[in-house]
């Protein structure tokens, strides 16, 4: 048989998102493996065993080589990889967290991640995100568990000037949220009054 | 000159309305809280068992609690035999409240529509009406072409987020003028010689044992025969002066009204899963209620984002309100109770009885409970339409659980 | 609308958080001992106290963390807030 | 039609454009910047309609929103209820007419975009008048986030409406000056036609934005309408002026009569004249300027009449300069004209005594009683309001943290002072925010003014007409009189809560901007106490009404509510399902083939899941990852049944109650390895269990090491159900031993297809041989294919909810929410079994021992079938005892129960149902009576289970 192809939520938004102007830019980072991981205190030897100093500073994310590490809580984090399948990320963290009293579960299909590029995509977020995203407050290596829109996200500073973030939202949203973003870049859609 | 607005010419309040006494040194009976519960109480003693010295003390203005708060909906078609009793013994005297008042009170039954958007919506709404039918309460289930044709401005279009399924119809139910209620229940009682004492908190109780001997307040000293608690939302507050532990909570449920508008609404709507309830009152404008704010309060306020919730859902489901203009925002304080239902009866004590747990079920239930209560207290024993809303359904389990079945509970 | 400091995230807007009701109700260690009164008690009557209140939150839209708070019920302001492994501030 | 009162030149309109409007079925004219209120005036029109009660005529009385007198209803470009004529700006083709009462809503819905936007600054401004705009400019000089929001227009506040001077220079220059150097400061947020309408906590500011009305038919239609701005603010700062007040006498109602200031706004900002003979009434020494400015335009001023017993000394001049006679000790006691006033009738006034009037001709009576603070955004944010005995007015009375009054709204009423406050406050608010000011931050330099005379507090004039003051108006909105305020307190009405339900005052669109202080001060002079003592109603937002379309936002139609759908969503679209709600979820119902109706596609549906092979996508159900060495003890303490004992690779079903004992969720639990757990939740359960179980993992067990991670969007999750499942899933997994020796009901086998793992479990919900297999959603649709592929040749079925509740139900499986209501505990659904009774303790157990526990008449849920083998009975029906003669008793009827789940059986060949029956158990094999139509369906008691009872079918 032939190889299982692979589907994401956003593939039917893909057309969509291309037309968006150059200040409100999306895309979408599908297929990135990631698991979530607990770890009650992190230290040397959880570096060590993880390979990445995980932030221990709430509301971070740090870049981790091939993936990233996104602080969720006192004693949780998202930790994604470009290069591993979904399977080999979790067998990996939770063989390294497990003789440290952690877990690690794979979460890699659980939400799906767009990239927001460009001037106006703070003014789209400040549409349903009630975060102060300005860049004095929140540059690049922040990030949030918060609501955009109706829906519960996991936001990303890719930038110190507030023109690049990451948003990482539950599979099941992804399409209302899609929805919600093009809807909120309307009005950068025509740059005259017609 | 053109003609009058329809709607301007509500009736006119009565030149008198209430004496305004000095608080007396003792009386029969004591009913604290001067809302609609405790107005009508005292005008049931009077009128229906003679006992007319009575003051009903009340630490604002009265009738300025949820009384004035309140949404104004009436309605019996509750879902379990204890509720619907109560309920349809209350909307019995509303049809008749405006002759036994001498005061028009606007009771309008233009009928009250609970939509249902979803498969198990349509269940339990269902079960609700059968329900309703047995114990003689009208009812009926409408599919969405004969919600139409209620309430032609609901949305029963496909276009929209939850499709109107159908709904349930009361005929009977309505609204009716908070003040007018109030203040029609306070002449009587005032009339009847009970006195009403506002700006009169009470700060503490003098007991003797298992009797309360009367009621301290912020006007002085009250010796009380029986004590009647009717504080709504601040029940609590004076529970817990007497050591009395109640289940109820207080949250902030917030309101709002739009401004004056030609007849658009001809009947009540109220939808759970798109929360939003709304009636046209007299005078035209759009008056709505939301879902209560979920934590403990006691500010008579609530947060903007109910509000704004609320405006989507009433947006959607009729989509004519856009440009409705949003006039005045408030919220009252109900007291909710881990079943839904009230709490009446007996306390711990032998001479206090009391009455809260209401939640949003209160202005509706106002002639019945002010009658029941009447009753409780002239014979020193629940009246069986109360019975079984006593504290001691809790310690038992036998509870009267209307967040199931009635998710509707406005 | 205000703002409520989450111990771990900071502050978020109310919107963000769930409420719990009173804190410092412990599940009782022996349920079957309990008479009907008392485990009617654990399982039905809370305090609503108006004024400062010790009292549960859940920021169920950031960490998920649960996390108490010493709250003014009548003016809705926080006064504290603090994690369940602290123990309930003294309070003047 | 021409505009006789314009002025030959002057005002902020732009005279260069003419735009065309209707108002009344009239045509007129009038320019950018002006107001439909300002280019009526301009046309000589003053009344705008006709009150609500008394039909009389109403006019423009005020230049902003705080109007009482002319609202109108928009119907072009779009209708829009109740506006006052005073805040519309003129658009090209705009028309409305004034309206007696009642607005009228459009009926049809409003195609115009809506939105909201956050934004957070160090200190927000409200008002861009002298106090704001200083404010404004200390705070973005200091480098901080600021926001300036101003309701009108364009910035200035009452610069617009007057003639001052600052810095030896028009004031508007000063204005244009500051609002360009606003604009320079990148961190400053400037926004007019903006309105903050409401003040909660912690610095959170709603302010309404009108962003395309005045741009009329032109509109952009991508960009919104109005926008609600939720500001979050560090501090704020108030700087909202002051609205002037009216003083009452007999028929002050008149068109033409109108608020001084209100007149010179018309005049210098829309180059409007008010009128041509003009009174003007007056208790304080601001009405001068208008009496002065209007005069300077051409307008004689019969009479300034001042009701102080000196009138004002410093302005006596000024006025005798310009030929204007003063009447001090004077009032206003009525008002002849009907349609526009034509004489004011004045009468000497001495310690509250009238003496006899005189009327003065007049086509424009000006009225001031002093100012009114704007104290509405500090007031909702709960502060605390003080009268003054001075201005007549309540000031805030007391200092908040993160928010401050300045200019007029603090009760500053003069230009330099307000300067001077404003910079003051803004300096206050940067220091408490630790931001240090910048060292140049210059103020203008007003002229020096000259102290003015003492403002007298007056109220209303008594009413010598003979009316009674039943014309003397405080609310004309409401067409409330004195009159109905004395007969108020006669009632024996005490409070102003109760005075202003008695008489409406303040109820109506102005929400009683002019009358709400007039009100506390009548009240309190009928019943003789302290104005302070009688206080103000509670100011509640909005501050200006608020279009409920810009609260609801972009939360409409599709985006009202989320739809969640699974990774098979597209191709359940494209198969034709029809969908059902089930929480925010899209599922599909049933799959109709052409032709076939509900009915039909659910039996052959079910025909196919029992006689052959069915597929269901339950995508939907809750997933929770249970982890840690004691992930066990918490599942052991939150469910029913004993989850410890479970094996690894092994499946159990279990329930789960509140404190309450009553069923709160149901579902089966894989144990992944002794230290790890995944439970299946019910699809509207998961996110309540998964806040369960980390609510009392967090609150009550920390020292259990155990996590708790959602995977619902982990796994796509497709039941194979059906005698045929084993070919299917042995053919698209071949490295698995499908035999039942091999992989036993309630078991879990890992596999791997084309290299992605997949996890198949012997799980049944219909009672059949059933696998059910999990797998990442990314090739959800990949396998789905493939599954369908491999039981093509058996005829496979996609079946949706519906035949999945049929298939459960002829099974006696519960649905927890649709045959439970929150009341019912596991032995009430027949699952004693499910309930462990070797545990010490788990979560409802207590309660399960309570006296209304023990009640044999608890509800049970049992199987009905219908005795004529045909009824349906509707779900919700209720169950009744029946009567010797074969009819109901009167109401109340008692009931015993209702029919949670009803369906036509397949496999059955009849209709049966679930219910919950009083002491159902007890009656198996009883017929009771259920009510349908009128009719009464008798119906046998059964057991709940009614297909294959033995079980004998789920191995295959």
């Amino acid at each position: 048989m032939a190889e299982l192809l692979r589907t994401h939520p956003l593939m039917a938004w893909s057309r969509a998102f291309e037309r968006l102007p150059e200040p409100v830019g999306i895309t979408v980072e599908p297929f990135v493996a990631t698991a979530d991981v607990r770890l009650a205190s992190v230290g040397a030897a959880a570096s060590e065993a993880l390979g990445v100093d995980l932030p221990t500073v709430p509301n971070t994310w740090v870049p981790t080589g091939t993936g990233r590490a996104v602080w969720l809580g006192p004693d949780e984090w998202l930790l994604s990889s470009t290069t591993e399948t979904p399977e080999q990320l979790e067998a990996r963290i939770r063989a390294a967290v497990l003789p440290l009293g952690g877990s690690a579960t794979d979460v890699s299909a659980q939400r799906i991640g767009l990239r927001l590029t460009g001037a106006r995509v703070r003014d789209v977020l400040a549409k349903g995100c009630s975060i102060d995203l300005h860049p004095r407050v929140f540059a690049r290596g922040s990030s949030a568990q918060t609501s955009l829109g109706q829906a519960g996200v996991v936001l990303m500073a890719l930038s110190d000037a507030g023109d690049d973030y990451v948003v990482l939202v539950r599979s099941s949203f992804a399409g209302y949220l899609a929805d919600w973003l093009l809807d909120a870049a309307l009005e950068f859609t025509t740059t005259h009054d017609s | 000159m053109s003609p009058r607005t329809p709607g301007a010419d509500l009736p006119e309040h009565p030149d008198f309305l209430w004496r305004n006494p000095e608080p007396k040194r003792s009386y029969d009976v004591v009913i604290v809280g001067g809302g609609g519960h405790g107005l009508a109480t005292a005008h049931y003693l009077a009128k229906n068992h003679g006992i007319t010295n009575v003051a009903v003390v009340e630490k604002g203005w009265l009738a300025g609690g949820n009384m004035a708060r309140n949404t104004t909906i009436i309605r019996s078609n509750y879902l379990w035999d204890e509720s619907s009793a109560i309920y349809e013994q209350a909307l019995k005297l509303w049809e008749g409240l405006e002759e036994d008042l001498g005061y028009p009170i606007l009771f309008s039954q233009r009928g009250v529509l609970n939509l249902a958007h979803t498969l198990q919506d349509v269940r339990d709404s269902v079960r609700r009406v059968e329900a309703n039918k047995l114990n003689g309460v009208d009812a009926e289930w409408l599919e969405p072409d004969e919600v139409r044709k209620v309430c032609p401005i609901v949305n029963t279009s496909a276009d929209i987020r939850y499709r109107v399924l159908g709904a349930t119809y009361q005929p009977r139910a309505g609204i009716a003028k908070h003040d007018y209620v109030a203040w029609g229940f306070a002449r009587r009682a005032s009339e009847a010689g009970i006195d009403l004492i506002q700006d009169c908190e009470v700060t503490g109780f003098a007991t003797d044992g298992n009797r309360v001997t009367g009621v301290r307040t912020t006007r002085g000293d009250i010796a009380a025969g029986t004590v009647a608690l009717c504080a709504a939302g601040h029940t609590s507050v004076l529970t817990d002066m007497l050591g009395i532990r109640v289940p109820v909570q207080s949250h902030p449920l917030q309101a709002l009204v739009s401004e004056l508008l030609e007849p658009v609404h001809p009947t009540v709507v109220m939808s759970n899963a798109v929360h939003v309830y709304v009636s046209q009152a007299h005078k035209g404008e759009l008056v709505m209620g939301a879902g209560v704010d979920s934590y403990n309060g006691y500010g008579q306020r609530g947060a903007f984002h109910i509000i704004e919730r609320q405006m989507a859902a009433a947006v959607e489901l009729f989509p004519v309100f856009a440009r409705a203009h949003l006039l005045r925002t408030w919220a009252g304080i109900v007291d909710t109770s881990p079943d839904a239902s009230p709490i009446v009866g007996r306390t711990p004590y032998d001479n206090v009885y009391l009455n809260c747990g209401w939640g949003t079920g209160g202005f509706k239930a106002t002639p019945g409970i002010g009658w029941a209560l009447a009753h409780t207290i002239a014979h020193d024993e629940p009246h069986p339409n109360v019975a079984p809303f006593a504290l001691d359904r809790f310690v038992s389990g036998a509870l009267v659980d209307e967040h199931g079945a009635a998710a509707v509970a406005h | 609308m205000q703002l409520i400091e989450c111990p771990w995230c900071g502050p978020r807007e109310e919107v963000e958080f769930s409420y719990g009701g009173q804190a410092h109700v412990p599940y009782p260690d022996t349920p079957g001992e309990l008479t009907d009164e008392e485990w009617a008690r654990y399982v039905f009557f809370r305090d609503n106290t108006r004024g400062r209140f010790a009292e549960r939150w859940h920021h169920s839209a950031g960490c998920r963390r649960w996390f108490n708070a010493i709250r003014d019920t009548a003016t809705y302001r926080f006064e504290r807030v603090y994690r369940l492994d602290e123990p309930r501030p003294v309070t003047p | 039609m021409t505009s006789p009162f314009r002025t030959a030149e002057g005002g902020r309109i732009d005279r260069a454009t003419t735009l065309e409007f209707t108002f009344d079925g009239q045509t007129h004219t009038g320019h950018p910047g002006d107001t439909l209120a300002s280019a009526l005036l301009a046309a000589g029109r003053h009344q705008i309609a006709t009150s609500i009660a008394l039909g009389r005529p109403r006019g423009v009385a005020a230049a902003w929103a705080e109007d009482p007198g002319g609202l109108v209803q928009v119907e072009e470009p779009f209708p829009e209820p109740m506006l006052l004529a005073t805040t519309v700006e003129l658009s090209d083709g705009l028309v409305a007419h004034g309206l007696p009462g009642q607005g009228r809503l459009a009926e049809v819905a409003d195609s115009a975009r809506y939105d909201g936007v956050h934004h957070h600054v160090d200190v927000l401004v409200v008002g861009a008048g002298p106090a704001g705009l200083a404010a404004a400019l200390t705070a973005a000089r200091s480098g901080a986030r600021v926001a300036l929001v101003d309701e009108q227009s364009e910035a200035g506040g009452s610069l617009l409406g007057g003639a001052d001077r600052l810095d030896d220079a028009p004031a508007m220059r000063w204005v244009a000056a500051a609002v360009a150097e606003l604009a320079a400061h990148p961190e400053v947020l400037h926004l007019q036609r903006t309105t903050a309408f409401g003040s909660y906590d912690d610095g959170f500011v709603l302010a309404l934005e009108r962003r395309t009305d005045h741009l009329g038919t032109a509109a952009p239609k991508q960009v919104s309408r109005q926008r609600v701005w939720r500001l979050r603010a560090r501090s704020v700062v108030v700087a909202t002026g002051a609205h002037e007040r009216p003083v009452v006498f007999a028929d002050n109602d008149r068109p033409g009569t109108m608020l001084a200031g209100a007149a010179r706004t018309f005049l210098h900002r829309y180059g409007v004249l008010p009128g041509r003979q003009a009174v003007v009434f007056t208790t304080n020494d601001s009405a001068y300027d208008a009496a002065l400015d209007l005069h300077g335009a051409g307008v004689r001023v019969e009479a300034v009449v001042d009701a102080r017993p000196a009138g004002s000394p410093q302005r006596r001049e000024a006025c005798e300069r310009a030929g204007i006679p003063v009447l001090p000790g004077a009032v206003v006691v009525g008002t002849r004209g009907v349609e526009r006033v034509t004489h004011a009738l004045v009468a000497p006034f001495a310690d509250g005594e009238v003496g006899a009037a005189s009327p003065i001709a007049c086509d424009l009576l000006l009225v001031s009683g002093g100012w009114n603070p704007a104290v509405h955004l500090f007031s909702q944010a709960r502060g605390r309001l003080v009268y003054d005995e001075t201005l007549g007015a309540f000031l805030p009375g007391e200092e908040l943290d993160g928010l401050s009054v300045t200019g007029a709204a603090a009760g500053v009423l003069d230009l330099a002072g307000c300067l001077v406050d404003g910079q003051r406050v803004a300096r206050a608010a940067l220091s408490a925010l630790a931001v240090e000011p910048a060292g140049e931050d210059r103020l203008p330099t007003a002229p020096e003014e000259v102290v003015p005379a003492a403002p007298l507090v007056l109220w209303r004039v008594p009413d010598t007409s003979g009316a009674e003051g039943t014309t003397s108006f405080v609310d004309l909105q409401r067409d409330a009189t004195v009159a109905d305020i004395a007969r108020a307190v006669g009632a024996g009405l005490r409070s102003i809560e109760h005075i202003k339900r008695y008489t409406t005052i303040g109820t109506a669109h102005d929400q009683g901007k002019t009358s709400g202080v007039l009100t506390s001060g009548i009240t309190a002079e009928l019943l003789g106490v302290p104005v302070q003592d009688t206080g103000t109603t509670t100011f509640r937002p909005p501050y200006t009404p608020v279009a409920f379309a810009a609260l609801a936002g972009r939360d409409r139609g599709r985006l009202f509510d989320p739809e969640r759908v699974t990774a098979l969503h597209d191709w359940h679209v494209v198969a034709g399902a029809v969908f059902e709600d089930v929480g925010q979820w899209k599922r599909p119902r049933y799959y109709p083939r052409p032709g076939e109706d509900m009915a039909a596609a659910v039996l052959r549906e079910c025909a196919a899941a029992r006689t052959g092979v069915g597929i269901l996508d339950g995508s939907t159900l809750g997933k929770i990852d249970v982890q840690g060495p004691d992930a066990a003890v918490l599942l052991d303490r939150l469910y029913t049944n004993m989850i410890s004992s479970l094996k690894v690779g092994s499946v159990r079903y279990g329930v789960m109650c509140g404190v309450d004992g009553m069923v709160i969720d149901d579902g089966t639990v894989l144990r992944l390895a002794e230290d790890r757990f995944l439970l299946l939740t019910t699809t509207g359960g998961a996110a309540k269990i998964l806040d369960w179980m980390e609510e009392w993992a967090q609150t009550e067990w920390p020292d259990l090491r155990v996590h708790c991670t959602s995977v619902t969007e982990q796994w796509v999750t497709f039941p194979v159900v059906g005698p045929r499942s084993r070919d299917v899933i042995g053919a698209v997994f071949p490295q698995v031993d499908v035999s039942n020796e091999a992989f036993p009901f309630m078991t879990w086998r890992d596999t791997i297809l084309d290299g992605v793992p997949v996890r198949l479990a012997r799980i049944s919900f219909s009672g059949e041989l059933a696998f059910e297999v999990y797998v990442n959603p990314w090739y959800g649709v990949a396998v789905w294919e493939r599954l369908l592929e491999a039981g093509r040749p058996h005829g496979i079925t996609p079946y949706g909810t519906e035949t999945m509740h049929v298939l459960r139900a002829e099974k006696g499986y519960p649905i927890i929410g649709q045959d439970t209501d929150g009341t019912v505990t596991p032995h009430d659904l027949g699952m004693a079994w499910a309930v462990s009774k070797k545990k010490p303790d788990f979560i409802g157990k207590r309660s399960f021992a309570r006296p209304a526990n023990q009640d044999p008449l608890r509800k049970q849920l049992v199987g009905l079938l219908p005795v004529d083998g045909q009824t349906v009975l509707p779900e919700g029906s209720q169950i009744v005892d029946f009567l010797a003669d074969g009819r109901l008793p009167p109401p109340p009827v008692p009931m015993l129960g209702h029919v949670t789940s009803s369906y036509r059986s397949a496999e059955l060949a009849r209709p049966f149902a679930l219910a919950l029956v009083k002491g159902g158990r007890s009656r198996i094999g009883d017929t009771l009576h259920v009510p349908v139509d009128g009719a009464l369906v008798p119906v046998e008691v059964t057991g709940s289970v009614l297909v294959d009872p033995e079980g004998a079918r789920r191995d295959g």
